[in-house]
């Protein structure tokens, strides 16, 4: 479970992130959404728990199995990003990161090798990881480009990118995987192939998922559990439905009395 | 052994003011097209010999001067003199930027580099071609001294070092006057801050460029006649060391940062300047590591930039 | 790596081996292509030296894309390693030496790398310069390092030993002076090898990849788990190791040390340039580079009155019609010239590309001019 | 070992004979010595029969041809362009004309050499630079090809470094003999008693730190004064003012610098600018008259005098002396410039390889090898309009050192010397075989 307690951040005199407690992987490979108007504090909020952002105050927890069945807790509030992608915490952006310069499965590997802790090995070869090469072509079928496995990155369909971003996250084994708006930016009619591919990978490897979505179609279809920022706090949390029902939180959202 | 301290001072506000002419055309050039022009220190040779030929012809159509009026005439000449020198810059800095700058923009910033270093040789013969491989000294220095300026105020100190110092202030504000107030200079920054954004909207950056190209070239030969006029010569390799100071100057102030330039070369002038006649040894140490400093502290420099950094 | 893939390293395997012993066999034979023709054996050795040190320099460049106007910061250290052993400690071991030459090379390359790994883009570059410029006004202002003056690299006026070998050689009949630079030579391009070697085991690695992966998106690498500012000291070091190994062989070939030559920040930017100017995109382009501008900074004015410009015009054309570099536009040439073989008519199409271009070129400087001077258009 | 030639212009006295005796036997020696006039240009060379070859030598000079130092590298140029005119007009070396090949230093010293001796080179001068002398030497005495150094005046070379050299040499006055004619200079100017306080300015690398203590240990050792500033600017600086400011506030009784070439004038233009000479009684700087050529008539107006090494044009003076007076008309219509002591060094340089060579043709009636050439070189003495010059066993030459008070001729549009002071060798410089610091401090 990573739970994030008392969470504040202020830039100048506004207040980005404002006393946010919450919990996430409360049940294996949850999805949670994350909604809230522009300047909701969203994007903030996941800089603060994987690490972009170290917060003014409160604490970044993980609950990990200790082996033996019981859990014990580990504050990671300090830990540098790429320490915390060791505590299973793995995100990806809303603009599109991959390395532009590579192919796609060259992308791919480099993200396992990661993973396996294989990257100061200098002795053999990139390419030269049996067990990393299988890894990766089970996520380039998992995340259906096996066609473009070859294509330099910079040269894909904008939804391929995003699955490639997302595939990488899912080649570090993460626990827990961040997404700012993964459907940012994709046509809408690649968006529901784009979360449905994630949405699968997830429920696969029991992996619990954060999403940043403006898509509130998206949202009802996919979430377990549903949390909206407002003006740095959290201002609902729960069942999806509530955006059926809570008419005070379609006026935050729309922005517009109905 | 401070007692000198305030005349110290007062050189490293001169000297500042050198160096801040030099670096705003370099800082202006980075700012807007994101080359990192090593011609530059060249471009302020250029100007020193063009004053070199200008001012020594202008000057030698008026007197030697006798008294405060002619010593002001003589002064007057000597500044248009170097404005028409560095005026002779704007066509080659424009030049340079249309037949050898402009094919390039979209290649890696290494073959800028590359490319404005080869401008860098080219234009070194160039100038021993036309002015051949000695230095040359104008020698108008005197002349200039003579306008009486601080004797008024009692303090011996030389009036050329005065006129620095104003004409720099007076590049500082025409710049800030240029780039805020007027609507060429709003396009200017608006298309440092997003080429994009601005060809949209009906800018043509090839205009742009070369202009802002042309400024550059234009304050380097302006910072190249003024020293030009001073106490030193012109000689082939005198942009080199201020080119190598200038990085050093805008990296202090916050790359494309006007003021930051200003006050970046101010706190180099005035530093080495007080230091140097105690500690000799640091002098030439001592902006480097005034730059690693402030960039250890504050990596954005004092005045952050115009351009996005990620 | 789209730039490599653009270039070398999509020529099939067959043509790489003729290419690679093509190139071994003329390093092993420039002593011998020396004394039949003008070149000058001691340069090409030079520039072999300033390669070496420019591959180290690529390998921030190409892979983590840092940009360094620092580097003959520890080709210096290198040299001077070697200069403050031979000179206060007697060593004449030329092995000694050269080690002496990558530990100081090392410590400083650790010190700066350090303070440098957290910075990108030019702030890099200049942190790099400073630290050069800095480097190199201590040793201009130390007695220690006998200030401009600089250190012989020689005990007493005996050139340093080579293992032993230029002796043989010496009983053998060569004169010392030759035999020396025949050994040190030989020894020079056995490093050369295995630097070259090691250098690509080391950008095939899983680290090598990791490299490529700070330079291409460093926000990226991050969040993939990569410890980006500890890798990117590493490869820092790493570089900086190379530029020690060729200042110190390059303190054994010149005998005498000075800072200008080996310490002064312009002559960074001239490693930096061989590496454009032989191929970012290659191993062993920057050797190239290095050979050829480090042939034209020292020996072109032995035959013109402008040979800064001679210099100058020859890195235009490389800017322009070798977009790669030397080595990595060698594919696309041959390619180009190919084509040109089968059909002489695209000769026809090529001049006229080249005069177009030259006249908007033109065209174009001259309207600015116009619009400038007249203010019409 | 000195000993001017007749300052009378009453040649008539002279029988050829004697004059060709006098300045080394050959009427090459005459023609550099610029005496042909003196005897007429009739050949009685005993080199006519000798076996030599019929090609030219082949001579590299490296000096700085282009920026800043050219202002003293140029001077070389044209002194050993000069003298090669002189050979081949003569007829050459023995037969032999001359090739010479001019290449910029740079800061390339070894490497230039080492091209040059890859070329082919008989014979190899330069350089201005004294860092760079010192790199060489160990690299001519490894190729073996001899080199005559123009400049590169560090005193502890053959002093200290290279004691036993054998192919290398330096025409031109080291170090000590400037500095401390700078002091007895100052001595004579203000008298021992009127120097209490002292400062310097001097450029920032080993030649300017290395006169500044020369100076200090001397004149402290003369006049017990005391050093109240010692400032370093940057070579090829923009701004000495700092430096000039020190001066005013301490007010020193002499002010000392080794500042040459453009660093020379903007120190000129900065202490007058400032004021300076309002706080010290003299200034006195070993090459600020190296930049004669470049100087105002402004600019040399005060208390400054400067050394001129081993050449001063007008001493003897050129009314007084033929040789010197047809050089100066010779450079002025070829280069349009005064000759400075750079010119001498430039020409001296020359005319030391080319007397030796002959001498050695002479005695062997064949071309000489370069150890031959090296060995003849050594206790070589030969004349150039400026006077009688050795060549030390030590490799270094040895000629009279020039100081005189800077003023300003219209006639040539240069700056020039006057009150001019010639120091004999021996009373600047230690006798052979002393190091200069334990001479100075039994001074």
């Amino acid at each position: 479970m990573l739970e994030a307690r008392n969470l504040r951040k202020t830039f100048g005199e506004l207040r980005a992130t404002d006393d946010v407690s919450l919990q996430f992987g409360t049940t294996d490979g949850e999805m949670v959404f994350i909604v809230g108007p522009n300047g909701a504090g969203k994007t903030t909020l996941v800089n603060l728990l994987t690490g972009l952002l170290t917060p003014d105050q409160g604490s970044v927890v993980v609950h990990q199995d200790d082996g033996d069945g019981s859990t014990v807790e580990r504050e990671i509030t300090g830990l540098a990003p790429e320490k915390r992608v060791d505590a299973g915490l793995v995100r990806s952006f809303q603009i599109v990161h991959v390395f532009e310069e590579m192919t796609v499965r060259e992308n791919l590997r480099v993200a396992v090798l990661s993973e396996r802790g294989e990257t100061l090995n200098v002795l053999s070869f990139d390419d030269g990881h049996d067990g990393v090469e299988r890894t990766v072509d089970d996520l380039l079928a998992q995340f259906r480009l096996e066609d473009v496995a070859d294509e330099v990155a910079d040269t894909l369909p904008h939804g391929d990118r995003k699955l490639l971003d997302v595939a990488m996250s899912f080649g570090l084994e993460p626990t827990y995987l961040l997404l700012d708006e993964p459907t940012a930016g994709v046509a809408t009619r690649e968006k529901e192939y784009v979360i449905e591919t994630i949405a699968e990978a997830s429920d696969a490897d029991d992996v619990t998922t954060v999403t940043i979505e403006h898509d509130m179609d998206i949202v009802k279809s996919y979430a377990d559990r549903l949390v909206v920022l407002h003006e740095g706090r959290v201002f609902r949390e729960g069942d999806p439905s509530l955006l059926e029902t809570d008419g005070e939180l379609r006026r935050v959202l729309l922005g517009v009395d109905e | 052994m401070f007692e000198s301290l305030p005349y110290h001072a007062l050189n490293g506000v001169y000297y500042g003011f050198i160096l801040f002419m030099i670096a705003a055309g370099l800082t202006i050039v980075f700012g807007v097209l994101g080359v990192l022009n090593l011609a530059h220190g060249e471009l302020y040779a250029f100007g020193a010999f063009v004053a070199f030929s200008i001012v020594g012809y202008l000057t030698g159509l008026v007197a030697e001067p006798t008294g405060p009026v002619t010593a002001l005439i003589f002064g007057a000449v000597v500044l248009v003199g170097s404005l028409a020198a560095a005026a002779v810059l704007l066509p080659v800095g424009a030049t340079l930027e249309a037949a050898f700058v402009r094919p390039i923009y979209d290649r890696d910033d290494v073959y800028q580099l590359l490319l404005t270093y080869a401008l860098l040789l080219i234009l070194t013969d160039v100038m021993k071609f036309v002015w051949g491989a000695k230095p040359l000294d104008v020698g108008v220095y005197d002349g200039l001294n003579a306008i009486p300026t601080t004797e008024l105020f009692g303090i011996d100190y030389p009036t050329y070092n005065v006129v620095v110092v104003a004409v720099g202030l007076v590049v500082f504000g025409w710049l800030v006057w240029f780039f805020d107030r007027t609507k060429t200079g709003r396009i200017v920054r608006a298309t440092a801050i997003d080429r994009e954004m601005a060809t949209a909207i009906g800018v043509s950056t090839d205009r742009i460029f070369t202009l802002v190209f042309a400024m550059g070239a234009f304050f380097a030969g302006f910072g190249g006649a003024m020293v030009s006029i001073g106490p030193g010569s012109a000689y082939l390799e005198m942009g080199l060391s201020p080119l190598v100071l200038s990085f050093v100057v805008i990296v202090i102030g916050g790359l494309g940062s006007l003021r930051g330039a200003l006050v970046g070369a101010l706190l180099v002038g005035v530093t080495t300047q007080v230091v140097t006649p105690y500690y000799s040894e640091l002098e030439l140490a001592v902006p480097f590591v005034l730059m690693v400093v402030v960039l250890l502290v504050r990596p954005e420099g004092l005045y952050g930039t115009w351009g996005e950094i990620e | 790596m789209s730039r490599a893939r653009l270039s070398a390293e999509n020529l099939p395997t067959s043509v790489r081996v003729v290419l690679v012993v093509l190139g071994l066999g003329v390093l092993l034979a420039v002593p011998d292509l020396a004394r039949v023709t003008p070149l000058s054996f001691a340069t090409i050795h030079k520039g072999l030296l300033f390669g070496l040190a420019a591959v180290g320099l690529n390998l921030l460049l190409r892979h983590t894309e840092l940009v360094s106007f620092g580097h003959v910061a520890f080709f210096g250290t290198g040299a001077y390693g070697a200069a403050v052993l031979a000179t206060y400690y007697e060593v004449s071991s030329g092995l000694v030496l050269l080690a002496g030459a990558v530990l100081a090379a090392t410590a400083v390359a650790l010190v700066v790398g350090y303070l440098v790994a957290g910075h990108l883009d030019i702030y890099f570059a200049l942190l790099t310069l400073a630290f050069n410029q800095v480097l190199f006004a201590f040793v201009v202002q130390s007695s220690f390092f006998n200030s401009t003056d600089g250190l012989s690299v020689r005990v007493g006026v005996d050139r340093p030993s080579l293992l032993g070998l230029d002796q043989l050689l010496v009983s053998a009949g060569l004169d010392p002076v030759q035999a020396y630079n025949y050994v040190l030579y030989y020894l020079t391009v056995a490093i050369l090898v295995v630097v070259v070697l090691v250098t690509w085991k080391l950008v095939n690695s899983p680290f090598g990849r990791a490299l490529d992966a700070i330079g291409q998106d460093r926000t990226r690498a991050r969040f993939i788990g990569i410890p980006v500012e500890r890798y990117v000291w590493i490869a820092f070091t790493i570089s900086g190791i190379y530029g020690g190994i060729a200042g110190g062989l390059f303190a054994l070939l010149q005998l005498h040390v000075r800072p200008e030559p080996v310490l002064f920040a312009f002559v960074s930017g001239e490693i930096l340039f061989m590496a454009i100017l032989g191929g970012v995109g290659t191993l062993v382009g920057p050797i190239v580079g290095g050979v050829i501008l480090v042939y034209l900074l020292d020996l072109a004015r032995f035959y013109v009155t402008y040979y800064h410009a001679l210099t100058g015009i020859v890195l235009l054309a490389v800017v322009y019609f070798l977009p790669e570099g030397i080595l990595g536009s060698l594919p696309a040439l041959g390619a180009a010239i190919e084509r040109r073989r089968r059909d002489p008519g695209l000769v026809r199409n090529d001049v006229e590309t080249v005069v177009t271009s030259v006249r908007r070129s033109v065209r174009r400087a001259v309207t600015t001019v116009r619009i400038l001077v007249f203010g019409v258009n | 070992m000195t000993g001017r030639p007749s300052s009378s212009n009453d040649t008539g006295g002279i029988e050829r004979r004697d004059a060709l005796k006098l300045v080394g036997g050959s009427t090459l020696a005459v023609a550099l010595a610029g005496c042909t006039a003196l005897i007429g240009d009739e050949s009685d060379d005993s080199t006519e029969d000798a076996d030599v070859p019929d090609e030219p030598i082949e001579a590299g000079l490296q000096t700085f041809t282009e920026g800043a130092p050219a202002v003293l590298g140029l001077q070389a140029q044209y002194g050993a362009e000069t003298a090669v005119r002189r050979i081949n007009d003569d007829g050459g070396v023995a037969g032999r004309e001359i090739d010479l090949d001019v290449v910029n230093e740079g800061d390339e010293h070894i490497q230039n050499y080492r091209q040059f001796v890859d070329e082919g080179k008989d014979v190899t001068f330069g350089p201005i630079s004294s860092g760079g002398h010192e790199a060489m030497v160990p690299e001519i005495e490894d190729r073996g090809v001899v080199n005559v150094a123009t400049d590169g005046t560090v005193t502890t070379l053959y002093e200290e470094s290279f004691p036993d050299a054998t192919y290398s040499f330096r025409f031109q006055n080291h170090d000590v003999m400037e500095a401390l004619a700078a002091v007895n200079q100052a001595v004579e100017v203000l008298g021992a008693d009127s120097i209490d306080t002292y400062a310097g300015i001097n450029p920032n690398y080993a030649f300017g730190q290395d006169e500044m203590a020369l100076f200090s240990s001397g004149i402290e050792k003369l006049t017990g004064a005391e050093e109240v500033y010692s400032g370093f600017p940057e070579l090829g600086a923009d701004d000495m003012s700092a430096h000039v400011t020190e001066v005013n506030g301490t007010e020193p009784d002499v002010v000392f610098s080794s500042c040459w070439g453009g660093d020379a004038t903007l120190l000129l233009e900065q202490a007058h600018a400032n004021g300076m000479f309002d706080s010290t009684d003299l200034l006195v700087g070993p090459v600020l008259y190296g930049s004669a050529n470049d100087l105002s008539a402004d600019l040399v107006d005060g208390p400054i005098y400067s050394g001129s090494r081993n050449f001063y044009w007008d001493e003897p003076g050129t009314d007084r002396w033929t040789p010197a007076a047809d050089l100066v008309s010779e450079v002025q219509s070829e280069y349009d410039v005064v000759p400075t002591a750079h010119f001498m060094s430039g020409y001296g340089a020359v005319t030391a390889w080319a007397t030796a060579a002959e001498k050695a043709v002479d005695v062997l009636g064949r071309w000489p090898e370069q150890d031959e050439i090296a060995a003849i070189l050594e206790g070589h003495g030969f004349f150039t309009p400026a006077g009688y010059h050795t060549i030390g066993a030590d490799h270094q030459g040895y000629s009279n050192a020039h100081f005189g008070e800077l003023a300003w001729s219209d006639e040539y549009d240069a700056a020039i010397l006057e009150n001019v002071s010639v120091f004999a060798p021996k009373d600047v410089s230690p006798p052979p075989g002393t190091v200069s610091g334990d001479w100075i401090d039994a001074w």
